[in-house]
């Protein structure tokens, strides 16, 4: 056997999620010690958005998260909303929650396919890279950006959908569901897959909520536990959705005892269906009226002082906005939780030891960790 | 054949044959996926993304860089074998964009290493980065991307510079006059 | 068992928000027993910087699955020279957190063994965080003093 | 006689120049495939060309040190070696009698002076992508080399040369049962030789960086890609020679210069095909962990060629 030595995984690798490195001691094949190492994308939002007007905070937070953008600017909508105590009316609440979802199938797509292409099959993120294309050509006709849409705002949502929307929206949508069971087929039916991912990178399930871990990687631990049904925003309450989580995996056979690699991806997989039915029912109930609340001038806004923590369901997990505000034009503090924050530095360090080295980047793949939400 | 030809015909190959490094400096990295895969496809122009530096030809800074990044990203540049080219994505990479006034990003790439061509934008559409590497080949053709030839000529320079950002102060760095940058 | 029965201190602000002001001695005491009454998620930790009173706000974020109830226990500390007890041996996670706040506030944790640098690499100056760190000013006065390259 | 020798020099490196360009067509050709499974348009065909001009035109500013030079030498070299060992469309220059086991070694030798280079290298990713793949080539030769033997034994020949020969007039030996699983056995060797997927454990881009490649830039990286264009080439060849006749269709004694050129083309043909049979497993499969590679091979490869070795026995003892 070998002895101990170190390898470093990241900032320049295939195997880092992003712009963040691993440092491994590992001895043969086991991993015996696990240090994360992030820093290389901070910009000191949190400093930026002090200097900043409330308004001029909304371009700013967006890109915070870059695969779902969306979520930061509802959360940080709702955390202005909930100190100045507006209620946005009820069309831009069922906008939001499209907008949401579409953004959370664009995630996925990504996620999942990247889990495959840790794992090797790089023809499923290429299809699922290319396939998300089709969700960001929908943000294009509504918002007029790609990546970084600042749609949503203080008040409710910049403008009204096109009247085109929906016909664009459903196409892309039945060519989702069309191009499902390909998927499938490549990815969670797939013998090989199953052989490398069930099993392997298990996040202790007792350990989980003490962990701090949420989002899809809690429910592929067994929990039932989603903040769009326990803390409902936008539009989440008066829609009819299902929450996979870790036993009922629907068509996916059970492989495993839950909270690994195969669970995860089928728990996205799941969740893409979810957000499909979410987005259809959103269309056809959607209320006519108002997208917009009628505000003050946008930059004289002076927001009450209070504390407020608000928290949306993002592909990742919990992300939460807490704002405090001391009355002024200006932002006290806005500090921002991300999901990865402890999936990529406390849950990936502690369950590193003993797995082996070519399961870590599938692991960290798999816990969906997103760098800039850790240091902003 | 001569000397020229040869040079002709490699630059000729080299254009078609461009490797990049796989490096996520920043979120521009977000729109590199959609040029790499099926939708936009640079692999018809015979580009891939390389695992580690030592295989790649093109450097893509995609977007702002922490002070951190920086260090790792002159590491990776000076990894590569010549001729390499450098492309810097986005705003950020020409004078700070978003990020003016933030504390932990550079403002500006040029300083700390020789950019051939810059993509503006925030952040710049797939076509545009297409756009900006068809016109690399051009100019690489042309013999005109000869950034790395001026890295090794102002070395002392670029090292002072990247000195000077690393210990986040300016008055270390002093033993270096402004005019011997060679 | 919710928190506004188990503290007397406590006041809801919103509904599903309840905020605790409290001080750094008696803050183990709350956390321990809010994680074994059903507030078992701990969110987050965070620092806010209040310069004219010249005190640092720490808030810690607890969330109970059960009740859907949100808790903030805050407690002040004096800007410079106080020390906090740690709390990373009740959650894990609160290592990073404490870890963040040493760098970004200059905040010392007793305790905490890993107050190592988390995203800044060779920081000389002021922690950035702080209120009176002028951030633009800095950026003037460095990067983009910093040369260019002088071609001949 | 020194008429000869300078003839039979021409001829051969005509061979490998033969070779090296069919390798290098080969990559554009799997490129392209595998972007068509991909959804997209994908590079040219003869971007393999391009691709190996680049790197050997790119300038070299770091040495590992004469060993690490002296690798890409070795795996160049060694491999052109073995394709003349190697009867392709029944013309074989370089083969004698016994010449299975020699090109079984043969195969190994440019292996070995990859793992060399990467060694020299002293990067972890490329020492754990070494050892991955010397325990890769342990894992892989077992099963083809029992069904070679079940071959030898039923040819009642050691000669590669000799096995393409019994089996002219389309002969196959995959037309022969216990062949036909010795096929598939051996199929799935030669998806560990290619390093393909499941089993391109060596090179694994997201564990460990491409392995042994991550330090090879420049010359050096065009040295080792040609080696494995080249090893496409070769070992598709050594698969094609030994089930599907080796491409001779035309007895060259027969039809003269024709043959040659029909057996050529068929010969191109049937190693494209098992080449992309190749491409397309490892474009839809994940790769397997190095011990579940080892399980495979040993435990099902391995098993299904030991029932072949005893079925051929007893066929013979018959």
């Amino acid at each position: 056997m070998m002895k101990e030595y170190e390898l470093f995984i990241g900032p320049n690798h295939p195997g880092a999620t992003g712009n963040m490195s691993y440092r491994l001691w590992a001895e043969g094949d086991k991993v015996k010690r696990a240090e994360t190492r992030v820093g290389y994308l901070h910009r000191g939002f949190e400093k930026l958005m002090e200097k900043r007007l409330w308004m001029q905070n909304v371009p700013l937070v967006c890109r915070i998260c870059v695969p779902e953008p969306d979520i930061n600017e509802a959360a940080y909508s709702m955390a202005v909303e909930d100190l100045m105590g507006w209620e946005i009316p009820e069309r831009a609440k069922y906008i939001r929650t499209i907008i949401l979802e579409l953004a959370r199938i664009s995630s996925h797509l990504m996620t999942v396919g990247s889990i495959a292409a840790s794992l090797g099959i790089y023809t499923a993120a290429q299809w699922g890279i290319g396939d998300r294309d089709y969700i960001l050509d929908i943000f294009e006709e509504i918002t007029g950006g790609r990546v970084y849409h600042i749609y949503i705002w203080p008040g409710g949502v910049r403008w009204d959908l096109p009247k085109n929307a929906r016909e664009l929206i459903t196409k892309v949508l039945d060519y989702l569901e069309k191009r499902k069971p390909m998927y499938d087929d490549l990815i969670l039916n797939n013998k090989v897959f199953i052989r490398r991912a069930a099993g392997v990178g298990v996040v202790p399930k007792d350990k989980a909520i003490e962990w701090g871990v949420t989002g899809p990687n809690l429910r592929a631990a067994g929990y039932k536990l989603d903040f769009r049904k326990l803390e409902p925003y936008a539009a989440y309450d008066k829609i009819d959705f299902e929450i996979p989580h870790y036993p009922k995996l629907g068509e996916y056979e059970v492989v495993s005892d839950g909270s690994d690699i195969y669970t995860r991806t089928a728990i996205r997989m799941l969740e893409i269906v979810q957000s499909i039915r979410i987005i259809r029912q959103a269309l056809k109930d959607m209320p006519e009226g108002d997208v917009l609340l009628k505000q003050p001038q946008w930059f004289a806004w002076k927001v009450p002082a209070g504390y407020s923590y608000v928290r949306v369901e993002s592909s990742k997990g919990e992300f939460g906005y807490f704002v405090v505000s001391d009355g002024g034009k200006k932002p006290v503090r806005v500090h921002v939780r991300g999901a990865s924050y402890t999936h990529g530095i406390n849950v990936m360090e502690t369950i590193a030891p003993g797995l082996n080295i070519a399961d870590f980047a599938p692991t960290a793949f798999s816990l969906d960790v997103c760098p800039p939400e850790i240091e902003r | 054949m001569r000397q020229e030809d040869w040079s002709k015909l490699a630059r000729i190959m080299s254009k078609r044959s461009l490797w990049m490094v796989h490096f996520c400096t920043g979120c521009g990295a977000m729109e590199m996926p959609p040029v790499l895969t099926s939708r936009y496809d640079m692999e018809r122009f015979g580009m891939i993304s390389m695992a580690t530096p030592r295989q790649a030809d093109v450097l893509l800074v995609t977007g702002y860089l922490a002070v951190k990044t920086l260090k790792r990203l002159v590491q990776v540049y000076e990894q590569m074998r010549d001729p390499k080219y450098v492309v810097g994505f986005g705003s950020c990479t020409i004078n700070g964009g978003m990020y003016w006034d933030s504390y932990n990003t550079i403002k500006d790439l040029s300083k700390y290493m020789p950019v051939d061509i810059y993509i503006a934008g925030c952040m710049p559409r797939p076509e545009a980065i297409i756009d900006a590497f068809l016109k690399l080949m051009d100019m690489i053709d042309k013999g005109e991307a000869t950034g790395w030839k001026k890295y090794h000529k102002y070395y002392k320079q670029y090292k002072r510079n990247q000195k000077m950002a690393f210990s986040y102060r300016l008055d270390e760095v002093k033993d270096i006059e402004e005019g011997d940058g060679k | 068992m919710k928190a506004m029965e188990l503290f007397s201190e406590a006041k809801e602000i919103k509904k599903g928000r309840i905020r605790i002001e409290t001080t750094k001695d008696k803050v183990e005491e709350m956390i321990k027993k809010l994680k074994n009454n059903g507030y078992e998620h701990f969110v987050m930790l965070s620092c806010i910087d209040w310069i004219k009173d010249g005190k640092f706000e720490l808030v810690y974020h607890m969330w109970s699955y059960k009740y859907k109830e949100h808790v903030m226990i805050s407690i002040k500390i004096n800007r410079d020279g106080e020390t906090v007890p740690t709390m990373s041996h009740l959650f894990p996670q609160i290592e990073t957190y404490e870890r963040e706040i040493h760098e970004m506030f200059g905040v010392e944790f007793e305790g905490n063994k890993r107050l190592v640098s988390f995203v800044l690499e060779g920081w000389p100056h002021m922690p950035p965080m702080r209120k009176d760190f002028d951030t633009e000013k800095f950026v003037k006065e460095h990067y983009y003093k910093i040369p260019e390259v002088k071609e001949e | 006689m020194v008429m000869n020798i300078i003839t039979s020099i021409l001829v051969m490196s005509g061979m490998v120049a033969l070779g090296f360009a069919i390798g290098m067509l080969f990559n554009g050709i799997a490129r392209k495939v595998v972007a068509r499974i991909h959804n997209r348009v994908g590079p040219p065909v003869y971007q393999g060309y391009i691709d190996v001009f680049k790197l050997f035109s790119k300038k070299t500013n770091i040495s590992h040190g004469w060993i690490f030079d002296l690798a890409a030498l070795f795996s160049v070299g060694g491999i052109a070696l073995t394709f003349l060992f190697l009867p392709v469309a029944g013309v074989s220059m370089l083969s004698g009698e016994g010449d299975l086991f020699l090109i079984l070694y043969l195969i190994a030798i440019p292996a070995l002076g990859f793992a060399l280079g990467a060694g020299a290298s002293g990067n972890p990713n490329a020492a754990v992508g070494m050892m991955r793949a010397l325990m890769m080539m342990l894992a892989y030769e077992l099963p083809i080399a029992m069904v070679i033997v079940a071959m030898m034994v039923y040819y009642n020949t050691t000669s590669l040369a000799g096995i393409v020969a019994m089996q002219s007039n389309l002969k196959w030996a995959i037309g022969i049962p216990p062949f036909l699983i010795g096929a598939l056995v051996a199929d799935m060797a030669l998806q560990g030789m290619l390093m393909e997927k499941p089993f391109d454990i060596p090179l694994a881009p997201h564990e460990i960086a491409t392995g042994p490649l991550v330090e090879f830039g420049g010359k050096h990286l065009g040295s080792i890609i040609l080696y494995k264009m080249m090893g496409t080439v070769v070992e598709t060849t050594l698969f094609v020679d030994l089930f599907l006749g080796g491409g001779v269709v035309l007895n060259v004694n027969q039809f003269g210069w024709f043959a040659y050129l029909v057996n050529f083309i068929v010969w191109f043909v049937l190693i494209l095909v098992v080449f992309l049979i190749a491409v397309i497993i490892n474009a839809v499969f994940p790769r397997f962990r190095i011990e579940q590679a080892l399980k495979f091979y040993w435990k099902y490869d391995a098993l299904v060629a030991l029932f072949i070795l005893f079925w051929i026995f007893s066929g013979v003892m018959v």
